[in-house]
């Protein structure tokens, strides 16, 4: 051979597949699970519900892998979630009564949400970006500031849909085409698009070489800070989407809303083989995380053999197990 | 499904408080004792940390559980309206505690705690112990609309009797934050006559910082909800703790029984039932300690 | 354009101060803080030229070549492209107008593929998607042209360093540059793959790209470069059509003194005793069946091409990387499950890798340099006045130059950082010490020093295992040297077989099969 | 690289001092403000208040410094702490009928703290370092585990300890010499000892040298592996301690208890300077930081300007004002 390096001792005994499987794995195993416990677990209806009320977070968790991989983090997002509720419920009731409850408030609403939450995104990734604080700081104080701002726009209450509106929303959260509810179609279509950004895109690209190294990113011409400032608008655009789907399922928004959100969000992005210090995200992987948190609540709900008192122990437990499998097919040290 | 087996699923609040941590006891453990009596019922208790998850646990309730009845303490009365709504239209029977929902006419039994009564009859006491009138510090609970059915109840009670409220936070139904806020608001303020504590646990925690600063200026500290421990040195005459107002926990076995003997029987109660907040005084203490309760 | 297609001979062609040049520095001066490294310093880059830059270590090179390539910016002083004042915003508008540096240390990003590596900052797109074939094609058409055999899909992390700057040097290729400056791009190559750049650099000329690189291997700068010029403590002393100086007398301007033998003679002689017995050692994956004895006092090379295991056998024998096979020492079988117990027996091993894996660059020196024996400055809490003690020592033993005494270790120079990770090592002082690449990035009179710390360790009896690519280094320093050939031994030289020519033929296998060049 | 870090031609602006100052200043700035306000503020009551109340959090904040230092994370400490709360008043409670009311009793329950803070710490630790989960996952899991346990423990409610024991255990908390109260007293002590072993023990070293790059680490013959658990053990111990303190004050355990304490004690820590991705840490810092977020529900508490429903704003804000202050003297991008 006319190369210099003979490579030839070492067969790359490299194992992604284990890696690749691990989070799929655990996912397969839960559903076994869950089918062996309840007759009713594999039906179309549990399914269902299953699948739309993991939308939530699983579009928060798209927005939130692209951060993660550009060595971010984000803990504002259930905060964020729950103040931008608290307004598109404002702002529908408010134009209500000059609009009439049909499709121009939802839209408004929409509108509101959709814009609220880049201009959420945005400030975070502004603070973090331009003003070069830790983004840990950052968003710990947008999380206190949402949650505080909801409470206050609630004055300690709910802060409810107009009655007529809500019943005009409702299609969104319970309707779809096809048997398939909307909020199960969202989801689907963002992370779609979101796999296909992260593996197709410069945008994707970019936010592994700044999760990797950010000193390289700059060299080649890469303009860090506008691409760590967009995942953040990114994420606060789909925290919007996520909003959206949310108010029509349940009508209101109070200082409980959207609570630990961020940790459920960030926890199944790293389930689903993302890293945490950045550099590497898959946001395949993080919607299979998605799916696996949301099964163990529902598993555990289909189930009487344990307290409930130890539901949050029993979900840590299958959280860890899952990530082991996960690693196990990693390498050496 | 089939057809002598009968479920009755049961959803609440997690014990994320003291009051709640009774609650979900007296869930517990009227589930166990009715499981045992009746061998054709089948419970299904879930325990949710917020109102998204409470949903979610009826959903769950309803699809792979087929219950044929819900015994239900909502987290918070909007969010919950329209999916419990959508499950009465399925024929399946509603059993509402505590929290009414914002529209009328869903449930088929509803077992309610009196809040606005909590607080009135919380601010009725106060003002007659200080007949001269006094400056009063308030602890609240979590935000959520209880607290301020409860503290609008109080509000109004001592309306026009010379009771100032010069100061009013956020205990959050905690015993360390109420120690907290209680240590600072006996910093800023030197002369305090009394505190409504608007909770039992957090009646523990102001007395705590009472006692700390070896303040004697407090006259008495008003809990609420009837814990044990603090119906007890109502019992005993204790001066800084001369009385309390009942919001029992155990509504919620009341809730689950009547709608257990309801199914079986075949002839369901239905309709309204008021558990009203009562004051406990050295008088009539007795009547509400329960020794072996956890709360 | 051009008219020395290609010869390596010197080219009498441009260079006078008054040309402007392609590009060029007029005057610049740069401080760090209150340091100032650069004074004065002009320099002009001549299209169609290769041009070498030499210097001590710390001489300022690698802060010159920045700010030609817009990473830095000049304290005063101009940057002129074309005859043009060049004000760069930064190294992505260098790179806009093709001048494209290939940093000293590896600049990749270590979670990507090599192609995501090549291409970054300027994928080819169809549409808004990124074009991943026609990147994949082209970045394997870099590589070929490197005699490159890496797969553009594998992770830059998981290459072995030479294929690394194979890959800085293909992204550097890809962007067709008009002025190439490449920092000592040999440092980690052996000859063979050094000569496959040279070929390329050769073709680059011929197209009119102006070049300027630094090497601290006088050869090659003597064969490859046009002209050179030389920096003595941040100033230019000389710059002379190549033709017009020999390699001693660039060492000399170097220096600034004459260089005699680089290599010592041996003063003591190899001891009785074995240090070091090895029967039967595996790397799973990487070495396989290794056995032989070192002896105390004895210098014992190990060559090799590149990727032939040397680096992974020794790290493993230090419990780097797990390990199987029967480890010796001073007459005991032992076991090294880590570094520590490594060390514990006194055997320590000094990785090839300094920035990665040899030292913390966002840490102080005297902090890197207790880091490897802290035991020895705890008692139970650290003497800082020792460890004090300890960085004056070193700073003079190893003619350390540094900004000051409490810069951070990414702040020194490449050549002062590898001075640096070899006082750390030696700070254990170890019974059996193995040196990957020791001389990696030194300039030439320090090199001689370091050839005579080694010699030193030897006479105290510290057996000494020098793992190096440069053949010259193997058998000037060794007493004898082991060739390995993937992942084996191949063979053993000593006294008057120790010839590059032996050396070469083991490693390449050449006795059994052919090899085409 | 060596040098690469500054693009632009300022002639190295480093001021090391504000960096150094900034956490300091904002505390100063903080204290100013509370005396303005208040004239009770600097009351010898008010600020032995604050000082034993922070003396939780802070005494835990220590040790989480090591841990974020080292480039490691806890999320579990809050659970932890309530769990080790339980545990203790379970476990004095049963001595009491043998041993009676006496030292023996809060001696055992004192032991029984520690050991079990040393065997959680040492439960993350292993799983993080031997099995290598992701630091934030394991913890995430054993916040919820611990979290469950102590409601399951507590069957719901709350744990209290008996009122005998708990009269003769307060003196912990309330109790002191020369008129400092025990938490104050051992908070100083812990921080004094944590700040001696980060700068001057080869722990803290190590810490610091994993932290920025534990491949060096390694290949310096440091035992990483075993450096990484000594952070979690030392973290878990203190967790035990600020319990010891803890459950004296008011003598129970419930499942609100330790509440978002992983929360503030990561936010103390990084206004304090140490950097979250690890490679730099102090002490000291940890513990202007834990005094900077006590003072700002103090001053809350003390004051009416806003209303209470947006303390948590107030309280975001000045966290991230903090932060920026001490940025502000850090050199270029
Ligand atoms: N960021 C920095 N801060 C402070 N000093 C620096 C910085 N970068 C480089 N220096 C100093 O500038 C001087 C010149 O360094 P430079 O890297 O240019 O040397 P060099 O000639 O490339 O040496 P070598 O052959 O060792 O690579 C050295 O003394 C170095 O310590
Ligand atoms: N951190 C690492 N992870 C995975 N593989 C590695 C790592 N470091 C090195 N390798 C592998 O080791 C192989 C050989 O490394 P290296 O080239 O250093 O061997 P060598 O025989 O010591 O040669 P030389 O010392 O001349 O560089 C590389 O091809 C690479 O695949
Ligand atoms: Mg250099
Ligand atoms: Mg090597």
């Amino acid at each position: 051979m006319s190369s210099v390096s003979d490579t030839a001792p070492k067969p790359q005994r490299r194992l992604p597949d284990l890696h690749v499987l691990g989070p799929i794995l655990a996912l397969v195993a839960l559903i076994v699970i869950g089918a062996a416990m309840n007759s009713n677990f594999l039906s179309y209806a549990n399914i269902t519900n299953v699948l739309a009320r993991s939308a939530f977070i699983g579009i928060i968790a798209v927005g939130m892998t692209f951060v993660i991989t550009a060595g971010e983090l984000d803990l504002s997002v259930g905060s964020m979630a729950a103040f931008i509720a608290g307004l598109m419920i404002l702002v529908m009731n408010g134009a209500l009564a000059g609009m009439g409850a049909g499709l121009g408030v939802i839209v408004l609403g929409i509108g509101a949400a959709l814009v609220a939450g880049l201009a959420a995104g945005w400030i975070n990734g502004v603070l973090i970006t331009t003003m070069r604080i830790e983004a840990f700081i950052v968003t710990l104080g947008t999380m206190g500031i949402y949650r505080s701002l909801v409470t206050w726009l609630a004055d300690g209450g709910t802060l409810s849909l107009d009655f007529g509106l809500r019943t005009a929303m409702q299609p969104l959260y319970y309707g779809g085409i096809l048997g398939i509810s909307w909020p199960i179609i969202v989801f689907a279509v963002v992370a779609l698009l979101g796999e296909g950004a992260m593996r197709m895109t410069r945008f994707g690209r970019y936010c592994a070489a700044i999760g990797s190294n950010d000193q390289v990113a700059r060299y080649s011409s890469v303009d860090v800070n506008r691409v760590r400032l967009l995942t953040y608008v990114l994420l606060g655009l789909l925290v919007g989407v996520a909003t959206v789907m949310y108010v029509p399922r349940l009508g209101s928004a109070s200082s409980a809303t959207g609570v630990l959100w961020e940790l459920e969000a960030i926890a199944a992005v790293i389930i689903g083989g993302t890293t945490l210090k950045g550099g590497f995200g898959r946001v395949w992987g993080s919607v299979v995380g998605v799916l696996i948190l949301g099964l163990i609540g529902n598993i555990l709900n289909l189930t009487d053999w344990v307290s409930p008192y130890l539901n949050g122990a029993i979900q840590g437990v299958i959280i860890v197990l899952a990530v082991i499998l996960q690693r196990e097919g990693k390498a050496g040290a | 499904q089939e057809d002598e087996t009968q479920v009755i699923g049961v959803s609440i609040p997690a014990a994320t408080h003291g009051w709640a941590g009774g609650m979900n006891f007296h869930a517990q453990e009227t589930i166990d004792r009715l499981e045992e009596t009746y061998p054709q019922l089948d419970f299904v208790l879930a325990t949710a940390s917020d109102p998204a998850k409470q949903v979610s646990d009826i959903e769950d309730m309803v699809a792979a559980r087929g219950i044929d009845a819900l015994v239900v303490l909502p987290f918070e009365s909007e969010p919950l309206t329209g999916p419990v709504a959508s499950i009465a239209e399925q024929g399946i029977w509603i059993t509402v505690v505590d929290r009414g929902l914002s529209e009328e006419g869903i449930e088929d039994l509803y077992v309610a705690g009196d809040n606005p009564g909590f607080g009135r009859v919380s601010g009725e006491f106060v003002a007659e112990q200080l007949p001269e009138g006094g400056d009063i510090v308030v602890l609240r609970g979590i935000p959520t609309a209880i607290d301020n059915e409860r503290v609008e109840g109080f509000e109004t009670a001592i309306e026009g009797k010379g009771i100032n409220v010069i100061g009013m936070e956020h205990g959050n139904w905690n015993r360390d934050d109420s120690f907290t806020v209680m240590q600072d608001f006996l910093s800023r303020h030197p002369q305090i006559d009394a505190v409504w504590a608007s909770d039992d646990d957090m009646a523990v925690g102001v007395l705590a910082a009472i006692e700390a600063a070896g303040r004697d200026d407090v006259q008495f500290v008003l809990g609420g909800a009837g814990m044990k421990e603090m119906i007890d040195l109502v019992r005993q005459g204790d001066e800084m703790i001369p009385a309390d107002v009942t919001y029992p926990p155990a509504m919620i076995s009341t809730a689950i029984e009547l709608t257990a003997v309801g199914l079986v029987s075949g002839a369901p109660v239905s309709g309204e039932f008021t558990i009203g907040s009562v004051l406990v005084t050295q008088e009539n203490a007795d009547q509400y300690y329960y020794p072996d309760s956890p709360f | 354009m051009n008219d020395d297609s290609g010869q390596r001979a010197a080219s009498p062609r441009g260079g006078g101060q008054g040309v402007t040049g392609r590009l060029a520095l007029s005057g610049v001066d740069r401080s760090f803080g209150p340091v100032e490294v650069l004074h004065d310093v002009s320099l002009v880059l001549q299209a169609g030229e290769v041009h070498a830059l030499i210097g001590e270590n710390g001489a300022g090179k690698s802060t010159t070549m920045k700010i030609l390539s817009g990473y830095l910016r000049p304290s005063s002083g101009r940057v002129l492209l074309e005859g043009q004042e060049a004000r760069f915003e930064g190294s992505d508008a260098a790179e806009a107008q093709g001048v494209v540096l290939i940093h000293q240390e590896f600049n990749l990003a270590e979670d990507l593929t090599v192609e995501e590596n090549v291409f970054l900052g300027r994928e080819l797109r169809r549409g808004p998607l990124l074009d991943k074939r026609a990147m994949r094609t082209r970045t394997r058409a870099l590589l070929e042209r490197l005699e490159c055999r890496v797969d553009p899909g594998a992770r830059v992390r998981d290459l072995a360093g030479p294929d690394k700057q194979m890959v800085e040097i293909a992204k550097a290729l890809g962007r067709e540059a008009r002025v190439l400056i490449m920092d000592e791009p040999t440092a980690v190559l052996t000859g063979r793959e050094a000569e496959v750049l040279f070929a390329q650099v050769d073709r680059l000329r011929a197209e009119g790209v102006a070049i300027l690189f630094t090497s601290h291997k006088l050869d090659e700068v003597k064969r490859i470069s046009d002209r050179v010029t030389v920096m003595r403590d941040g100033r230019v002393v000389a710059s002379r059509p190549t033709e017009e100086m020999s390699e001693d007398a660039m060492a000399e301007a170097m220096v600034g003194r004459a260089l005699s033998d680089l290599f010592p003679a041996r003063s003591a002689p190899v001891g009785e005793g074995v240090a070091l017995r090895l029967r039967d050692l595996t790397v799973p994956g990487h070495a396989r069946g290794l056995s032989f004895d070192l002896h105390e006092g004895e210098v014992l090379g190990l060559a090799g091409l590149i990727g032939s295991g040397r680096t992974e056998a020794m790290e493993g024998l230090v419990g780097l990387r797990p390990h199987e096979g029967t480890i010796e020492i001073g007459g005991h079988a032992v076991r090294i499950a880590s570094p520590r117990a490594a060390q514990a027996h006194g055997l320590v091993y000094l990785t090839e890798d300094r920035k990665g894996r040899g030292l913390v660059l966002n840490m102080g020196l005297r902090e890197n340099l207790t880091l490897q024996a802290l035991e020895d400055f705890a008692h139970p809490f650290l003497d800082r006045r020792a460890e004090a003690e300890a960085l004056t020592r070193a700073i003079r033993d190893f003619d350390i130059r540094a900004p000051s005494r409490d810069a951070k270790a990414g702040t020194l120079s490449g050549g002062n950082q590898q001075k640096l990770l070899l006082a750390k090592v030696l700070l254990a002082k170890p019974r059996i010490v193995i040196i990957d690449e020791p001389t990696r990035g030194i300039d030439i009179g320090t090199k001689q020093q370091i050839y005579r710390l080694i010699h030193d360790l030897a006479a105290e009896g510290v057996a000494v295992i020098v793992i190096s690519s440069e053949l010259p280094e193997v058998i000037g320093l060794a007493d004898r040297v082991l060739v390995m050939r993937q992942g084996r031994i191949a063979g053993e030289v000593a006294g008057e077989a120790k010839t590059e020519d032996t050396i070469v033929r083991l490693a390449m296998g050449l006795d059994g099969k052919e090899t085409a060049a």
